[in-house]
C-alpha cells in the first residue's frame, strides 16, 4: 500500500501542461487558510498543507481584524458555525506575528453557509472585505479550487460569485484540471497576468505548497 | 397495534360501511355506484392490512 | 421516446375530452384518462399490462388519509350545524359587528384563517368554519357568489399560512432545505393578501337588510342552544391540535381524522337536541363522494403518468422553458398542475423548480413560499376544484361553477402576481426569513 | 361542476352486481401483487466473514416482536480493533447501498476489528411501495447462476406500521417541524425514542446500538437525485469531515471515481449525519450515489432505468447545466454505483485504522469500484442454493 502511495504522490504532482501554466513562485510563512463559499474544500486544502507537513492557521469566516491580529488569530475560539485552529509553530512566529500568505479555498456551499448564519450575499461581502484586506497588507493571496466539476455551476451561480471575487485578484491560482473544464481559471490567469498552475488530483498540491513554502 | 391505531380502523370501518350502505341504496345513478366503489377499494384493502 | 410518451399524453387527453363529451362526471372522466393512459402504456410495456391493475389500485391511495380528514370534518360540522350551533354562532357576530363593517370582515377572515393554518388544509377552514362564516357574510349583505369566493380565496391563503403549509413541507423535504423561516415570510403575504381580499369583495354592501332584518332572516336558534355547546367541541378539536404542539413529546399523534372525530362525538354529547346519527352520516357521505372519488381517480392518474413517463416529461418541459417565460408561465403552470394534481404538483414541479431556483442563486425559501400562496389558487380549478366545490357548497350558491370563479378574478391576480415576484426577488426579501428564525 | 343527471337505470341491481364483481376483481387483480411485495425476502447467504446474526432490538426492547425489527449481520475479526456500522435501506428506493451490503455480508472477512451490517434499517420502508409514483415492485439483478429478485422499496415506512400521521412533524429532541411525512422517514426521526413513533424506535436502537458497542464509524447509504445539489457526495459533519476530505481524495486520485465531501448541516434536524454525531462518539458519515430513476423529469420508470440510469430527458438538461453530477449517454450504472458506496467505505475506514492504529478494521474479499464496474455486482452473490440451510437469511 505504501509503495503504491509513494507512486500516487509521484504521479499527481506531474503536473498536467495546461495552456498559460506559469512557475510555481515562492511564499513565505506564516500562513493563513480560509474558505470562500464555505464549502468543504478548505478541509481539502489543511490536509494538502498536512500532507505537505507546513504548519498553518486556519479559520473558515476571518474578518479583516482577526488576520490583523496575526498568527493566533486573536485567540478567537471555536463556536457554532465558527471554527478557528492554530497549528502555527509558535517558536519560529510568536503569537501576533503578521501573516505573509493566504490560501483561500474557492467553493459555495448552501449548507455550510446556512450552518455559518449566511447567505451568499453576505458571503460574497465577507470574502471582498478579506481579499481587499490581504491586497493593501501584501499577504500573498492564493486562489484554490479542487471542488472539481461538482464545485462550479451555471454562470451567475453561487460558486462563480465566489469565484469572481477572489481568483482575479490572486497572486497565483492552483486548481485542479476538472475545475478548468472550461478554461474559466486560465483565462482569469491569463487576463490578469496571474501565477498559475493546474493539478491532476487535489493531492497534486502537495508538492506545489511544498515547493511554494520551502 | 396501539389504541390510536385501532381507532383508525374503526373509522376507516364505519366509513366502508357507510359507503356500503349507500351503494345498496343507490338505485339511479350509474355513476355514483362507480364512485362508491372506487372509495371503498383503498378503504377496504387497508383493513385487510394489506397495504 | 418522447414521440411514444407524447402520444401517450394525448390518448390520455382524448379520452378525458370523449368522456367529458359523452356527459360523464369529472371523477369518472379523470378515470377514464388513467385507464387509457395504461393500456396505452402496456403496448411499450411501461408498465406491462399485467402491472396495470397493481398501478391502478395503488394509485388509489396517496390521498387516503385526507379522505378521512374530509369525511370526518364534513361530518363533525354537520353535527354542529344540526344542532343549531352554527345559527347561534352567526346570530352573534352580526349582533356584535353588524355596524362596524371592516371590523366585521376582518373577524371573519381571520376565523377562516386559523384552521386552515394550523392543519395546512384550506378544506378544513372550510369544513369547519364555512358554513356559518358563509351565513354572516350573507347576512352583512354580500351575494353568495362573492359569499363563495371570499371563503374560497381566504380558504387557499389559510392553507399557505404558517404554521403548517403542506406544500412547503413536500417541498423541503423533497429539496433537503429545513421547514424553517416561514413564519413571516408566509405569514406577512398571507395577512396583506387576505385583507386585500375581504375588503375587495366584501366591502360594498349589495342588500338592503338592515340588522334587525339581517337577524330576523337568520334561522332561529334551537331553544336550550347556549354558547358553551358551541364551544365545547371546538375546544376538544383545537385542545387536541395545539396540544400536540404544545407537549409533542407528551401527548400520542392523535392525527386529524380522530382529533375531528372526537370533537364529532363532543358535539353530539352537548348538543341539546340530539341529531340522527346514522342518516347524517350516511347523507354526509353521499355529499362527499364525488370528492373523495376525485381524491381516488386523482391518484390513479398520477401514479399512470409516473409509470409511463408522461409527469417525466411535463417536469422536464417546464423545467425547460427559458427562465424569463417561466417565471410568467408560472402563473398558469402553478395553479393548473394542482388543479389537476392537488398535491402531488408541489412534488413533481416544485422539487425540481426549487433545485433549478437555487442553483441560478434564488433564495430557496422565499422561493418556496411564493410559490406555495399561488398553489392553493389551483384549488379551485377543475378537474379537482376541490376547495372551490366545497366553498361553493357551504356558501349555498346556486349559480354555475364558472361564475363563481369569475368572482375571483382580481384577488386571483393580485395573488398571482405577489407570489412571482417573491421568486424573482427572493434573494432580496430573504431578511424575513432572518427575521422569522 | 356537479355530476350530470343520469338516466334512472333500466335494472339497478344487475348493473350494481355487475360493477360490483368488476370492482372485487380489480381489487383482488391489484391487492394480490402488493401483498406478495410486502411479504417477498431476497435470500442473503452470511458468508465466512459473518460471526452471529442478531436483532435490532437486541438493543432497545421497544422495537420486540415489532415488524420493523432489523436484522443485525455481525463479523467479528480474530483481532481485537476498531468497530464500524453500516447502513443501508434507510430509503429502500436507493438500492445501492443494498446491494453493497450484500456483497460485503456474502464475501467479506474480517481480521480486526469488527463490522456491524443492518441491510435494512427501515424494514417498514422496504416493505412499502410509493403510491403514485409508478414504480416497479421488483428488480433482478442477473447473475452466473441465474437472476436474484429484489424489493424496490420507498422512502417512507408504511402506515400499517406508522399510522396516522401527525399534522406536522416535531422533531425529538429538537422541536424542529418537519413535513407530516418524515415521521415515517427514517433519515429524519434520529436520534429516536426508546418508545416514540415507531421510527423513531427504530432509529433509537441504532443509536443504543453505536452507544453500547461503541462504535467508531457508522456509514449510511443513500442515492440522490441528479438535479439534487447534495449527490455524488460523501455528507460528514465537521467531527467526521478529515476523513471524508481525505477518502475522498484518495478515492479520486486511486480509483478515478469523484465523490465530493458536503458539510452536514447545523440547523437540520434528524439526519443521520447530524445526529449521531451530536448524541454518540460515533464518526458518522452518509454516502450519496447518484440515482437517475428518481429523478422527476425521466422517461418511465422502468427496471432498466434503474440499473443503468440512461434517460433522454436527464442527458438533455445535463447539457442544459441543470444536473449537479456529469452526465452522458453512458447513463450512470448500477454496478458504478455500487462501486462508488464500497470504495468510499473501504477507504475511510483505511485513513480512520491508519491515524488510530489502537481502533484500527482490517478486512478483506471485499471487491472494489474498479473490479464492480468490471464484474457486474451480480458475480460476487453467492447462490443460496449452495449455501448451508442455516446460512440463509431472508431480507
Amino acid at each position: 500500500m505504501k509503495k503504491a502511495l509513494v507512486i500516487l504522490f509521484a504521479a499527481a504532482s506531474v503536473v498536467t501542461l495546461a495552456a498559460g501554466q506559469t512557475a510555481v513562485p515562492k511564499a513565505k510563512l506564516p500562513v493563513l487558510t480560509t474558505s470562500a463559499g464555505q464549502s468543504n474544500d478548505v478541509n481539502a486544502l489543511n490536509i494538502v498543507l498536512e500532507e505537505a507537513d507546513i504548519k498553518y492557521d486556519y479559520c473558515d469566516v476571518p474578518t479583516p481584524e482577526m488576520v490583523a491580529a496575526g498568527v493566533g488569530l486573536g485567540n478567537k475560539q471555536s463556536a457554532e458555525g465558527f471554527h478557528v485552529e492554530s497549528t502555527t509553530d509558535l517558536a519560529k512566529f510568536p503569537k501576533g506575528t503578521p501573516f505573509k500568505a493566504c490560501l483561500v479555498a474557492i467553493g459555495a456551499s448552501l449548507k455550510g453557509m446556512g450552518a455559518s448564519g449566511l447567505t451568499i450575499d453576505t458571503e460574497e461581502a465577507r470574502v471582498k472585505k478579506l481579499v481587499d484586506y490581504c491586497k493593501k497588507n501584501k499577504i500573498f493571496l492564493v486562489a484554490v479550487h479542487v471542488g472539481g466539476e461538482a464545485g462550479r455551476g451555471p454562470a451567475g451561480s453561487d460558486n462563480e460569485r465566489m469565484i469572481d471575487a477572489v481568483a482575479p485578484l490572486a497572486d497565483f491560482i492552483v486548481v485542479t484540471k476538472d475545475s478548468n473544464k472550461d478554461g474559466r481559471f486560465s483565462k482569469i490567469a491569463e487576463k490578469g497576468k496571474i501565477g498559475f498552475q493546474q493539478v491532476d488530483y487535489a493531492l497534486g498540491l502537495v508538492d506545489i505548497v511544498k515547493k511554494m513554502f520551502n | 397495534m396501539n389504541v390510536i391505531m385501532i381507532f383508525y380502523y374503526l373509522i376507516t370501518a364505519a366509513l366502508v360501511c357507510l359507503l356500503g350502505w349507500n351503494l345498496i341504496r343507490e338505485k339511479k345513478s350509474a355513476n355514483d355506484m362507480i364512485l362508491g366503489l372506487l372509495v371503498m377499494i383503498p378503504l377496504v384493502l387497508r383493513l385487510l392490512r394489506v397495504k | 421516446m418522447t414521440l411514444q410518451i407524447g402520444v401517450l399524453l394525448l390518448l390520455m387527453v382524448a379520452a378525458y375530452a370523449v368522456a367529458s363529451l359523452k356527459k360523464l362526471s369529472v371523477e369518472l372522466s379523470i378515470l377514464a384518462a388513467a385507464v387509457a393512459g395504461g393500456l396505452g402504456g402496456a403496448f411499450l410495456k411501461t408498465p406491462p399490462l399485467g402491472e396495470l391493475p397493481r398501478h391502478l389500485v395503488e394509485g388509489m391511495f396517496p390521498y387516503l388519509d385526507v379522505m378521512l380528514v374530509f369525511s370526518t370534518a364534513t361530518f363533525f360540522m354537520a353535527l354542529v350545524s344540526e344542532s343549531g350551533g352554527v345559527n347561534y354562532v352567526v346570530r352573534g357576530a352580526i349582533k356584535l359587528f353588524y355596524n362596524v363593517r371592516v371590523v366585521a370582515l376582518l373577524v371573519l377572515m381571520i376565523i377562516i384563517l386559523i384552521p386552515g393554518a394550523l392543519t395546512g388544509a384550506g378544506s378544513v377552514s372550510i369544513l369547519v368554519v364555512g358554513a356559518p362564516v358563509a351565513l354572516a357574510l350573507k347576512a352583512l349583505g354580500i351575494p353568495e357568489r362573492k359569499t363563495a369566493a371570499i371563503l374560497f380565496i381566504v380558504a387557499g391563503l389559510a392553507a399557505a399560512a404558517p404554521p403548517v403549509n403542506i406544500w412547503a413541507m413536500i417541498l423541503c423535504a423533497g429539496t433537503a432545505i429545513p421547514y424553517v423561516g416561514f413564519t413571516y415570510t408566509l405569514g406577512i403575504p398571507v395577512l396583506i393578501l387576505g385583507t386585500f381580499t375581504v375588503l375587495w369583495l366584501g366591502l360594498k354592501k349589495e342588500g338592503g337588510m338592515d340588522k334587525a332584518a339581517a337577524l330576523a332572516a337568520l334561522p332561529p336558534v334551537p331553544p336550550g342552544m347556549k354558547g358553551w355547546r358551541v364551544l365545547v367541541p371546538f375546544v376538544v378539536f383545537f385542545g387536541m391540535v395545539i396540544a400536540n404542539r404544545t407537549w409533542p413529546f407528551a401527548t400520542p399523534i392523535f392525527g386529524l381524522p380522530l382529533e375531528f372525530s372526537a370533537a364529532a362525538f363532543t358535539a353530539w354529547l352537548v348538543s341539546p337536541r340530539k341529531p340522527d346519527v346514522l342518516k347524517l352520516a350516511l347523507n354526509t357521505m353521499k355529499r362527499l363522494l364525488p370528492l373523495l372519488a376525485t381524491m381516488i381517480v386523482v391518484g390513479m392518474l398520477q401514479q399512470i403518468m409516473t409509470a409511463t413517463g408522461v409527469r417525466g416529461m411535463i417536469s422536464y418541459a417546464v423545467i425547460s422553458i427559458p427562465l424569463v417565460l417561466l417565471f410568467i408561465g408560472l402563473a398558469v403552470i402553478i395553479p393548473v398542475s394542482e388543479g389537476v394534481l392537488t398535491y402531488g404538483a408541489a412534488a413533481i414541479l416544485g422539487i425540481p423548480l426549487i433545485w433549478f431556483f437555487d442553483s441560478i442563486g434564488l433564495h430557496a425559501t422565499v422561493a418556496i413560499a411564493g410559490l406555495s400562496i399561488l398553489w392553493p389558487l389551483g384549488d379551485g380549478l377543475p378537474p379537482t376544484a376541490l376547495i372551490g366545490r366545497l366553498s361553493v357548497m357551504v356558501s349555498d350558491y346556486k349559480g354555475t361553477y364558472w361564475s363563481f370563479l369569475r368572482q375571483t378574478w382580481v384577488p386571483w391576480l393580485v395573488i398571482t402576481i405577489t407570489s412571482i415576484l417573491m421568486v424573482v426577488y427572493s434573494a432580496k426579501l430573504s431578511f424575513l426569513v432572518k427575521w422569522s428564525m | 361542476m356537479s355530476a350530470p343527471e343520469s338516466k334512472p337505470l333500466a335494472h339497478p341491481v344487475r348493473v350494481k352486481i355487475v360493477l360490483a364483481v368488476l370492482a372485487a376483481a380489480l381489487t383482488v387483480a391489484g391487492g394480490v401483487p402488493l401483498f406478495k411485495h410486502r411479504h417477498f425476502g431476497t435470500p442473503f447467504v452470511a458468508g465466512p466473514g459473518v460471526t452471529k446474526v442478531i436483532k435490532l432490538s437486541d438493543y432497545s426492547p421497544g422495537l420486540k416482536g415489532r415488524f420493523v425489527d432489523a436484522d443485525v449481520f455481525v463479523m467479528e475479526g480474530a483481532e481485537p480493533g476498531g468497530k464500524a456500522l453500516i447502513m443501508a435501506n434507510t430509503h429502500a428506493n436507493e438500492p445501492a447501498g443494498y446491494l453493497a451490503v450484500k456483497i460485503l455480508i456474502e464475501n467479506a472477512v474480517v481480521q480486526k476489528g469488527t463490522l456491524y451490517i443492518i441491510p435494512t434499517i427501515n424494514v417498514s420502508a422496504s416493505r412499502n411501495t410509493k403510491a403514485g409514483d409508478g414504480y416497479p415492485l421488483y428488480y433482478d439483478i442477473p447473475t452466473d447462476w441465474g437472476r436474484v429478485r429484489f424489493r424496490m422499496g420507498t422512502r417512507d415506512a408504511s402506515p400499517l406500521e406508522s399510522w396516522p400521521d401527525p399534522d406536522v412533524y416535531i422533531h425529538y429532541p429538537d422541536k424542529q417541524l418537519l413535513s407530516y411525512l418524515d415521521l415515517r422517514n427514517t433519515n429524519r426521526t434520529w436520534p429516536g425514542r426508546p418508545n416514540g413513533p415507531m421510527m423513531e424506535r427504530v432509529t433509537y436502537a441504532a443509536m443504543e446500538l453505536m452507544r453500547k458497542e461503541k462504535i467508531d464509524l457508522a456509514f449510511d447509504f443513500h442515492g440522490a437525485e441528479t438535479m439534487f445539489p447534495v449527490t455524488n457526495c460523501i455528507v460528514a459533519p465537521q467531527k467526521s469531515a478529515k476523513f471524508a476530505t481525505l477518502a475522498s481524495m484518495m478515492v479520486k486520485a486511486m480509483e478515478g471515481f469523484d465523490s465530493h465531501v458536503e458539510p452536514s448541516p447545523q440547523n437540520f434536524r434528524g439526519l443521520s449525519h447530524r445526529e449521531i454525531g451530536d448524541f454518540s462518539n460515533t464518526l458518522p458519515f452518509l454516502l450519496e450515489a447518484p440515482i437517475p430513476f428518481l429523478d422527476q423529469p425521466t422517461g418511465p420508470k422502468t427496471v432498466k432505468l434503474l440499473l443503468d440510469g440512461k434517460d433522454p430527458f436527464l442527458l438533455s438538461l445535463a447539457k442544459k447545466k441543470k444536473l449537479f453530477v456529469s452526465y452522458d449517454a453512458n447513463g450512470w450504472p448500477m454496478d458504478k454505483r455500487v462501486g462508488q458506496h464500497m470504495s468510499t467505505t473501504l477507504e475511510i475506514i483505511r485513513q480512520f485504522s491508519k491515524k488510530t492504529p489502537d481502533r484500527a478494521i482490517r478486512l478483506s474479499g471485499a471487491p472494489k469500484y474498479a473490479d464492480l464496474v468490471r464484474d457486474g455486482v451480480g458475480k460476487y452473490f453467492h447462490d443460496p442454493a449452495k449455501a448451508e440451510p442455516g446460512r440463509i437469511h431472508y431480507e
